[in-house]
């Protein structure tokens, strides 16, 4: 696996994080040395428990880290071969790198189209653009056209992740980070927005970084995999390879040889299996 | 650095629930405590007794009072002058109608009476919050100080409107020779009026502010202060888990009001001497929500030490620009420039530390017991 | 790094026996509507003592509305709720707090300013007899608040958060906080503990270790827990009764195997999953 | 800006802050001056202006005479920004400065003269408020540390009345007419109240109090109320700061005529006016000094302080009515000091020696003209009973067009005989309230009895 | 102290010490949040209890307890109870699998289990179908066992209760039964977990323990006051004489941590005293530090650096109170202040009077590290068959690389191939049913075989090389010592863990284990990526720096004409950590070579051929104990070695 790190590097990947270090509040050490590569107009997907630093990378990547006093204390973060460290979040959005926050976050005194239509405000390329690309966002994400004048705050789980896609999406990104996409969501939903990515990854040729707790889907749906654990990656692969490792289905798929564990039998006492130390 | 640790084990909840768990810590603030009590008086300076420290625990006290309301409660007030002009007023028509009571017991009185008017403007908040409720306690503090302006009684009908703090007693006239508590006596002293020691009126106020101090950390460490911080935290989830939010802050706006009250009589019998409504104005208030920002929300010591920044800083500054700049600038542009540092100085400490100064120390308290190490 | 799993430990396991006798839990025809949205339609079920429960659907289906109009954040349009026998269905939140139900958010409520101790004592609350005026001169109260604190390092202890104790939980992962929420509401000691959506946000491991505790609440504390989830996995293993919303109504409710197989809700909430 | 200036300035000001004690070892006979400045704030003109007037006309001793009698004077700033509780903390700073400690506080903020009346009593420090602060203080004895020199608020009110008396073309035709009393709300503001009252019912006019909230910005309501529906013959007004023009401009809009409102002293500076612009036109204003630079005095102090680059203030200040405010200030000042001196030595003089000064104080005519300020003060005579001095007060118009106060009486007596009895009345109810004895012997062989 | 010699027994001394100290805290637990004290008396009454609750079950005289988990006081007292009604303690390493435990508790005809949660318990249940003379389980911490149905599965105060009771009915019980105790009867019976074959019981009287336990606290001046923490296994000898025998004589607290984790954060709480440990706490302290002080910002780094260097310089004198010069003295009160004082303070070492490090060689930078802080740190050689002491050293005689005089009391001697033996009044009685092994290892006369090779010095003070049957010869006749070697390598803080081949052989090999947090902490520093140990372990620079280190020891190595010619020439860094739970290291962490030489001989064979790279295939055991397998294809380097002479010129 390390060679397949190392031609990473050399192929020039859109985004390649290199050894970064992240502190919180100047004490609290996140990351511990974080490298990984997302391909340009690939599909990546950071796997790992809460609190491993999936949603940290993604914040380091899109400078969002400040906002929480947080900051990278070492290594590099490079995108489309240019030190991005330095720059705003708004700067970035600007250079085509947009950060889906966990939890949907939308504007919920806000109807779902004046939601999606704060995504363009860094938008310079005229009104007409942006209307047409509200319809394609409605294109992809039909039901939130039916949903255009509820107000955020009313509106489903779902469809609140649908709009801050949506929202990410009016940008124009070059890259989307996507964090949770899943969360609080049915099977059903979720199956339905994956799709929706999927589908935005080969049409709009959209760059997809997606932090995921569902190891299933998001493995299903990405051709690479990171496992973080602990502020460090652990394991990484093709998304296929990771699907038939024994530990990932283990640890992140719930089966264990053929059977799937009852929630029932597990062992309070139950030690981890550790990848470090 | 200084910190050991080690050996300092807990084998009680009551120990380790302690207010300074730390050993270090515990004798710092007796050394502090000691310092205050005997260093000030010994000296004799006036200067330093009066508005130096006096101001700073006058003001400290009124600051912690908002704090538990603002900091604990999370509600937000602009009517601590207001509440202070209550106790200042209060204290003055107590002590001149009814000189037999102890004057520690008048300050509490004032102190209830204020806490009674901070209930009663506490109503709006179960239903507004954050800058709605602010401009709803401005309304408090303008109606007080139009009351004390405009009713003679309050300031004993004096023509500008001015409470001047007679001379009171430490345990009130009771206690003068030959009266029913005559045995005081000798330890009858002068507290306020012109013939009071500096002395005696700096300890006074030194141990009010200790004894009201250590008050309120009880309770904020306590059930009290949790539902507090509760409701100011998350008022839904507070609700949820069976705090009553009126009554909870009712009660935080009820003793917040009482800190303020203290303070404001404070400021008429040991700190000035006098006051009018002038002293209790919006800028008051203003003034007193600055040093718990700056001291840090949510902070008992925060209080106090947002206070002597506010108070104890200006001075220092006119003090310095006046060794400093004699000769080299107008009297004019040093006054200007020490409000430029002034307020330079605020912006900075909120910009690199906007939890306060209390969050500042604690940073470096943390740095300390982790030296030489990093983290 | 390739490894290949051969054996597996073998470990002890148990049968739990269930058995259930007493409604704790009643809830009969209820109706919400928000401004012409109706969220819930005439939906009742019942929940025994002592069982786990679970209010499953899809989203939207009024999961979340129907724990709220039991924890008394919604008012019923119609309907009633009655608890151990009594009719409570105009109680306020915190009545019915002090009735001796618990809830945790979906979005996790904790008071982010406080530690995870003081997080969890202030579920005390409900239970202290102490006044201010006792706190603030502290030694009156303390006894009350050592036998509080013992109570809350029971719960650390049977939570497993130890380490965290004193750590301001805005500073905690997804995963631990959402623990400290359900250490919160079993400090309450309820009768009935509402999960909202425990295990929303976390891996496999965590899953696992949530539905432990789960578990060992109900085992060890005897308490009813009702439970909105979307993991089917962890529903099916831990409930004993589910019931199924959809579009606000009630499609289906019983033990698991029979709503597993339940035609209407296949189609309305599993798919093809 | 050197770093070691800087560490030195950190230094002497730990040496400053903590122990007052320690004085510099003084070759040079000097008498200490505390000075209480406010140029920051909302009335930094007042206490600006005053300062440059008062610290000149010091400045022009030290030059010009080598101090006075050889005491060089010596005074030390201290900002109060017209902050009460750091007017406090200055008057505590800066008390026990200097060989003898300070000689004469001039707090120049009625707030801060109320918070130190009791201070300076016990310290011993005479009190200065000229034409502000307590006015009741004028009963040297019960207040026998405060000195509201030259004229006090009822006094000053006394003769504003007499000129509107006069403008009505005698007291008697006052009968009927209305005023209304356009005042900062503030203690300093209702000071007068009782007075204009009293003489209401003495000379039958109405009047009508109309409190301004501060600073004084929002007056519309009370000038609609005014104009509109009291319509009053006059209207004093009694304000301070930013509220003075403000209330020009409002009732030049709702159409009150300037010529129509008299201002007291603290209404009556260039500052307060110019921002009002031809609002302002024919205004007239109360004062104990008239503007101007044209006293020689002045044009001393321009020659040789300002000359020699050490005057306190811009030139173009000198003559306004804050720095003449100040030059008569220093005059009064100078010459108690000089009244002491004659009796107790050409020393530097305690507190209670710079008492005996004032309350021997006697400034003639000839005296003011040998000062070369004929005209810029009126004559005054201070005793122990009486620290007033009772001194008469001058009318002027402002005239828009040419920037200047014109003059438009000559000095007008104030009533005393209205004013003394409140006076004791109020005095004495203070004296009961805090249990004074009125002072019956006096140190130093005074005639107070 | 002078001991009652009435006293003979633990259950006597303890309730002499309910008469002596009733109030003086015996033992701590940090449970629910707090330090839980339970003074002498109390400890008193619940061993009566808990005593009469063993024996209502049916415990009786020459019954033998298991105990197994962490250090827990009720555990501690589960020793002392069994103790009391005659019967004899067996603490088993909390952390050893099913089959190992099956072994043992079938070997020592465990009747009853003192466990102390459901792990334990669930191991238990698993191997008492194969252990019919287990009878009674027990188990101190309930939880998760609410649905537990055996009937012979019984709560710890369910225990109490039945104790209870039976005193109640039976008052005099109990005092009979200690009293029948004689100072001949055993105490406990320890099984060692050996580096061949099965474990074997170690029977100690407490004539054994307690003499050597008198002895001790007279050397060592041990009081009431002293302060103890107990992290050690129970089942290991250190642990039982540290925290249990020495602590029933001397009177002291003994504390228990919270849990495994926070050992650390529990020793800094309690602060104790008295402090026994391995030599890799130790080393993982240093690194810790070391590691930490690299994050510190220029200047307390520098300050750290100057400060470590003038108590390099003066340290040890002004610890062992010789003359040092005025500057340097109040150079090491400044460094006390600012550096020394806090890191120990952020050790827990603040009030540490006395520590001994054992088991093993520990680094002599180590070593004078903790000792220039000004900490009393000594070493101690000792056996399980020996009740510990053998050779200990003196406060004011403290050498680094020695382990001092024989211990009072004991005779040590050399036997002609080299081996260290000894006669004490604390040797063992006899392996439990294993009279074979008795006798080949205890000489009629009493003289005891450790199996260690060693020498005196001149100063009388014993030097261990390595085990006898280790210490071998390279082809042309060199002395090969591997664990010196090893000791050696492992100095460094980038390594780990090594593993010497030699005898028999033309030159040195080696296996290295990195140290991952230290070099993991490096590779971070200097941005080189790594996902795992084992690509850390790979990685050119790594192996770079680790040459370096070697080289740096075959130089001190060529500077002794004896050791010279064992210099290591070639090495490889091992792809996996090596474990306990792989059979590759004991409990204690001690090499067994056996396991690697069978485990890793595709890798010892590229070592002594001219390949640049091994290949390897193997099994590897989890955590949890599931197994796997690992293929590596790992790197090989030659380094350079020094001759002798060169050196020398």
């Amino acid at each position: 696996m390390n060679e397949k790190q190392q031609d990473a590097s050399t192929n020039g990947a859109l985004i390649s994080v290199n050894n970064i270090e992240v502190i919180y509040d100047r004490v609290i050490l996140v990351l511990k040395g974080v490298s990984l590569e997302v391909p340009e107009k690939g599909i990546v997907t950071l796997l790992g428990a809460n609190g491993a630093g999936k949603t940290t990378t993604l914040k380091a990547i899109s400078n969002l880290l400040r906002a929480e006093r947080g900051e990278v204390t070492k290594g590099s973060i490079i995108y489309r071969g240019e030190r991005v460290d330095a720059m705003t979040p708004s700067e970035l959005v600007v250079r085509g790198v947009t950060q889906v926050m966990e939890g949907r976050h939308c504007f919920e005194h806000l109807t779902v189209e004046e939601n999606l239509l704060t995504g363009a405000y860094t938008r310079r390329d005229g009104r007409a653009a942006i209307q047409a690309d509200l319809e394609l966002v409605y294109e992809y994400f039909p039901r939130l056209k039916e949903r255009r004048t509820g107000v955020a705050g009313y509106i489903s789980g779902g469809e609140q992740q649908m709009t801050a896609v949506g929202r990410a999406l009016m940008a124009k990104p070059t890259v989307i980070l996507l964090d949770e996409p899943s969360m609080g969501l049915a099977p059903t939903l979720v199956e339905e927005i994956f799709e929706i990515i999927k589908k935005l990854n080969e049409n709009e040729k959209v760059t997809i970084l997606l932090a995921e707790q569902n190891t299933n889907m998001a493995l299903r749906y990405s051709q690479y995999g990171y496992i973080l654990e602990n502020g460090r990656v652990v394991m990484d692969g093709d998304s296929s390879d990771l699907l038939q490792n024994e530990d990932v289905k283990e640890f992140y798929l719930g089966v264990s040889g053929d059977k799937r564990k009852s929630f029932r039998n597990v062992k309070h006492y139950r030690r981890r299996k550790r990848w470090l130390t | 650095m200084f910190y050991r640790e080690v050996g300092q084990y807990k084998s009680s909840y009551r120990a380790d629930q302690a207010i300074f768990p730390i050993t270090n810590d515990r004798i710092g603030v007796m050394l502090i405590l000691i310092v205050a009590f005997v260093v000030p008086p010994l000296s004799g300076n006036q200067y330093i007794m009066g508005p130096i420290l006096t101001q700073l625990l006058v003001f400290g006290l009124a600051a912690l009072g908002l704090n538990l309301l603002t900091g604990y409660a999370g509600q937000v007030s602009l009517g601590s002058g207001g509440f202070m002009a209550v106790g200042a007023f209060g204290c003055y028509n107590l002590v001149l109608r009814l000189p037999e009571i102890p004057i520690f017991i008048d300050f509490i009185l004032a102190g209830l009476m204020a806490a009674a008017v901070g209930i009663l403007f506490g109503i709006p908040s179960l239903r507004i919050k954050g800058f709605y409720l602010a401009v709803a306690t401005l309304a408090s503090q303008f109606f007080l100080l139009w009351i004390f302006d405009h009713v003679g009684w309050f300031t004993n009908y004096d023509p500008a409107g001015v409470a001047s703090a007679p001379t009171t007693t430490l345990f009130g006239s009771l206690a003068e020779e030959g009266g029913v508590l005559g045995f005081l006596a000798p330890i009858n002293v002068l507290v306020s009026g012109p013939n009071a020691t500096p002395e005696a009126k700096y300890i006074l106020t030194l141990s009010v502010v200790v004894v009201l101090a250590l008050l309120a950390k009880n309770l904020v460490r306590g059930m009290t202060g949790r539902a507090w911080m509760a409701i100011r935290d998350f008022d839904i989830a507070a609700e949820i888990i069976g705090i009553r939010p009126l009554r909870t802050k009712l009660l935080a706006f009820a003793i917040s009001s009482f800190y303020c009250g203290v303070a404001g009589a404070l400021y008429v019998f040991t700190y000035v001497g006098n006051a009018d409504t002038e002293a209790f104005d919006l800028i008051r208030s203003f003034t007193i929500l600055f040093m718990i920002i700056i001291g840090g929300l949510g902070s008992i010591m925060g209080s106090f030490l947002g206070a002597a920044f506010i108070v104890l800083l200006p001075p220092f500054l006119n003090i310095l620009a006046s060794h400093f700049g004699e000769g080299t600038l107008s009297g004019a542009t040093l006054a200007n420039l020490e409000l430029i540092i002034f307020g330079g100085s605020i912006v900075f400490i909120l910009a690199v530390e906007p939890q306060g100064i209390a969050r500042m120390w604690q940073i470096a308290k943390e740095k300390l017991r982790q030296w030489p190490f990093p983290y | 790094m390739d490894t290949a799993t051969t054996t597996d430990v073998q470990t002890y396991e148990t049968e739990r026996v269930r058995e259930f006798t007493n409604f704790i839990l009643e809830v009969e025809g209820i109706f919400v509507s928000f401004g012409g949205v109706k969220a819930l339609q005439d939906v009742s079920f019942t929940v025994y003592e002592g069982e786990i429960f679970s209010i499953i659907g899809p989203n939207g289906a009024g999961k979340t509305s129907m724990l709220n109009v039991i924890s008394g954040f919604y008012k019923a349009n119609a309907g009633r709720i009655t608890y151990q026998g009594n009719d409570r269905t105009k109680a306020s939140p915190e009545q019915v707090a002090r009735m001796g139900f618990a809830r945790t958010f979906q979005n996790i409520a904790l008071f982010k300013g406080m530690s995870t101790l003081d997080n969890i004592m202030t579920g005390r609350i409900v239970r202290v007899k102490n006044n201010f005026l006792k706190e603030a001169f502290y030694f009156p109260a303390q006894p009350q608040e050592d036998a509080q604190r013992e109570y809350v390092e029971q719960i650390i202890d049977f939570l497993e958060i130890q380490s965290i104790r004193k750590t301001p939980v805005g500073k905690l992962p997804y995963g631990l906080q959402k623990r400290v929420e359900l250490g919160r509401a079993l400090a309450m000691e309820p009768k009935i503990l509402l999960l909202d959506e425990p295990m929303a946000g976390m891996n496999l491991e965590e899953k696992e270790d949530m539905a432990r505790f789960v578990l060992d609440v109900n085992d060890e504390f005897g308490t009813t827990v009702v439970l909105i989830e979307h993991d089917m996995g962890v529903v099916m293993d831990i409930s004993d009764h589910v019931v199924v919303l959809d579009h606000g109504e009630r499609i289906a409710h019983g033990v698991p195997d029979d709503v597993r197989t339940n035609k209407d809700v296949i189609r309305a909430y599993l798919g093809e999953h | 800006m050197k770093l070691r200036n800087l560490v030195l300035s950190l230094v002497a000001t730990t040496i400053a802050i903590v122990p007052f004690a320690v004085t510099q070892a003084q070759d040079t006979k000097e008498q200490f001056f505390p000075a209480l400045v406010y140029r920051t704030g909302p009335y930094a003109a007042g206490g600006s202006g005053f300062w440059g007037g008062m610290e000149d006309y010091m400045a022009l001793m030290n030059l010009r005479d080598g101090g006075v009698n050889g005491v060089m004077l010596k005074w030390e700033e201290c900002e109060t920004a017209y902050n009460s509780d750091r007017g406090v903390e200055c008057y505590e700073r800066l008390k026990n400065q200097g060989e003898r400690g300070a000689t004469v506080v001039h707090p120049l903020s009625t707030g801060i003269t109320y918070r130190l009346i009791e201070r300076a009593t016990t310290d011993k420090i005479p009190l200065i408020s000229m034409g502000y602060g307590r006015t009741d203080a004028s009963n040297g004895k019960i207040f026998p540390w405060v000195f509201p020199l030259i004229t006090n608020y009822w006094s000053q009110n006394t003769a504003k009345i007499k000129y509107i008396g006069m403008q009505e073309g005698g007291m008697e035709n006052l009968k009927g007419k209305k005023i209304a009393n356009l005042h900062h709300d503030s203690s300093y503001g209702k000071e007068t109240r009782p007075v204009l009252e009293k003489q209401a019912e003495m000379y039958g006019f109405e009047i009508r109090h109309y409190p301004v909230a501060h600073p004084g910005l929002d007056q519309k309501a009370a000038w609609l109320d005014i104009s509109r529906r009291y319509k009053p013959d006059w209207v004093i007004l009694r304000g301070w700061g930013v509220m003075n023009p403000t209330a020009l401009k409002e009732a030049a809009r709702t159409g009150f005529s300037a010529d129509r409102i008299v201002g007291v002293w603290w209404s009556g500076a260039e500052e307060d006016v110019i921002p009002a612009g031809k609002a302002a036109d024919g205004y007239v204003a109360a004062g104990f000094h008239p503007s101007g630079s044209d006293f020689p005095l002045i044009q001393e102090i321009l020659d040789i302080v300002h000359g020699a680059g050490k005057g306190n203030i811009s030139p173009q200040r000198v003559g306004t009515i804050y720095y003449n405010r100040g030059i008569v200030a220093g005059i009064v000042t100078v010459e108690a000091m000089r009244t002491a001196q004659a009796k107790f030595g050409n020393i530097v003089l305690s507190g209670e020696e710079m008492r005996w000064g004032l309350e021997n104080l006697s400034i003639s005519a000839e005296r003011i003209a040998e000062l070369g300020a004929d005209g810029l003060m009126a004559p005054l005579s201070i005793s122990c009973a009486d620290h007033e001095g009772g001194g008469p007060v001058k009318f002027s118009r402002w005239d828009a067009a040419s920037k200047q106060w014109v003059e438009v009486t000559d000095w007008i007596p104030t009533d005393k005989s209205i004013v003394n009895s409140m006076i004791m009345d109020s005095s004495m109810a203070y004296a009961s309230e805090k249990g004074i004895d009125p002072r019956s012997g006096m140190s130093m062989g005074s005639d107070c009895g | 102290m002078k001991i009652d010699p009435k006293l003979d027994t633990f259950p006597k001394l303890l309730m002499n010490r309910k008469i002596l100290s009733p109030d003086r805290p015996a033992i701590r637990e940090k449970d629910l949040g707090i330090w839980q004290t339970w003074n002498w008396a109390q400890v008193c009454d619940e061993v009566r209890s808990l005593a009469c609750g063993l024996a209502a079950a049916g415990f009786k005289r020459g019954d033998k307890l298991a105990i197994v988990g962490d250090n827990r006081p009720r555990l501690y007292w589960g020793m002392a109870a069994a103790q009391c009604l005659g019967g004899i303690p067996v603490p088993l390493y909390q952390d050893s699998v099913v089959q190992e435990m099956e072994y043992v508790i079938n070997h020592a005809d465990v009747r009853f289990a003192l466990v102390e949660d459901q792990e334990q318990v669930d191991k238990m249940l698993e191997l008492s179908p194969k252990c019919p003379k287990l009878e009674q389980i027990y188990y101190d911490d309930p939880r998760g066992l609410v649905h537990y149905t055996p009937k012979n599965l019984h709560n710890y105060d369910y225990l109490i209760e039945d104790g209870v009771k039976f005193y109640a009915d039976n008052p005099d019980y109990l005092d009979s039964e200690i009293a029948k105790g004689i100072k001949s009867d055993i105490s406990v019976i320890l099984y060692t977990s050996g580096t061949t074959g099965f474990p074997k019981g170690v029977i100690l009287t407490y004539e054994n323990i307690l003499s050597t336990v008198n002895s001790s606290i007279e050397f060592d001046s041990l009081t009431e006051k002293e302060e103890c923490l107990a992290y050690l296994p129970m089942a290991w000898v250190g642990d039982h004489i540290f925290s249990y025998a020495q602590s029933y004589v001397a009177g002291f607290c003994v504390s228990c941590p919270e849990s495994g984790e926070t050992v650390l954060h529990d020793m800094q709480e309690i602060g104790p005293t008295y402090f026994f440990s391995p030599p890799r706490i130790f080393e993982n302290l240093l690194t810790t530090v070391l590691v930490r002080m690299e994050d510190a910002s220029w200047i307390k780094r520098k300050m750290f650096d100057y400060f470590m260097n003038v108590a390099k310089r003066c340290g040890v004198n002004i610890l062992e109170g010789r003359s040092v010069n005025p500057l340097d003295r109040l150079l090491y009160l400044i460094g006390k202040i600012v550096v020394y004082g806090p890191l120990k303070n952020t050790m827990g070492f603040s009030r540490m009077r006395l520590a001994y490090t054992a088991g093993e060689a520990i680094g002599p930078e180590i070593f004078e590290f903790f000792r220039s802080l000004g900490i009393n740190i000594k070493q101690l050689y000792g056996q399980t068959e020996a009740s510990v002491y053998i050779t200990v050293q003196t406060d004011d005689n403290v050498k680094p690389d020695t382990c001092g005089p024989p211990f009072p009391g004991v005779e040590v001697k050399i036997s002609d191939a080299g081996e260290i033996l000894y006669k004490s009044p604390g040797v063992f009685k006899s392996y439990y049913k294993n009279p074979e092994a008795t006798l080949s290892t205890r000489t009629g006369d009493g003289w005891v075989f450790t199996g260690d090779a060693g020498y005196f010095d001149d100063d009388g003070h014993l030097k261990i090389i390595d085990r006898v049957k280790d210490v071998g010869r390279l082809n042309d006749g060199t002395l090969f010592a591997p664990k010196f070697l090893e000791n050696k390598l492992k100095f460094f803080p980038q390594i780990r863990e090594a593993v010497t081949f030699g005898d028999g052989r033309d030159y040195v090999g080696a296996f290295i284990n990195i140290d991952l947090e230290a070099v993991g902490n490096w590779a971070e520093r200097h941005n080189v990526a790594y996902a795992s140990y084992q690509e850390l372990a790979a990685n050119p620079q790594v192996y770079e720096m680790i040459r370096k280190c070697i080289e740096k020891t075959n130089r001190d190595l060529s500077a002794d004409s004896e050791i010279a010619g064992s210099q290591i020439k070639r090495f490889l860094i091992l792809h996996k950590e090596l474990d306990a739970d792989d059979g590759e290291l004991t409990r204690t962490r001690k090499v067994r070579r056996r396991i690697i030489n069978e485990r890793f001989t595709s890798l010892i064979d590229a070592l002594y051929s001219e390949s640049s790279r091994g290949h390897i295939e193997n099994i590897v055991t989890f955590e949890d104990g599931r197994k796997g397998t690992m293929i590596a294809d790992l790197e090989i380097q030659d380094i350079a070695t020094f001759d002798h002479m060169k050196l020398a010129s």
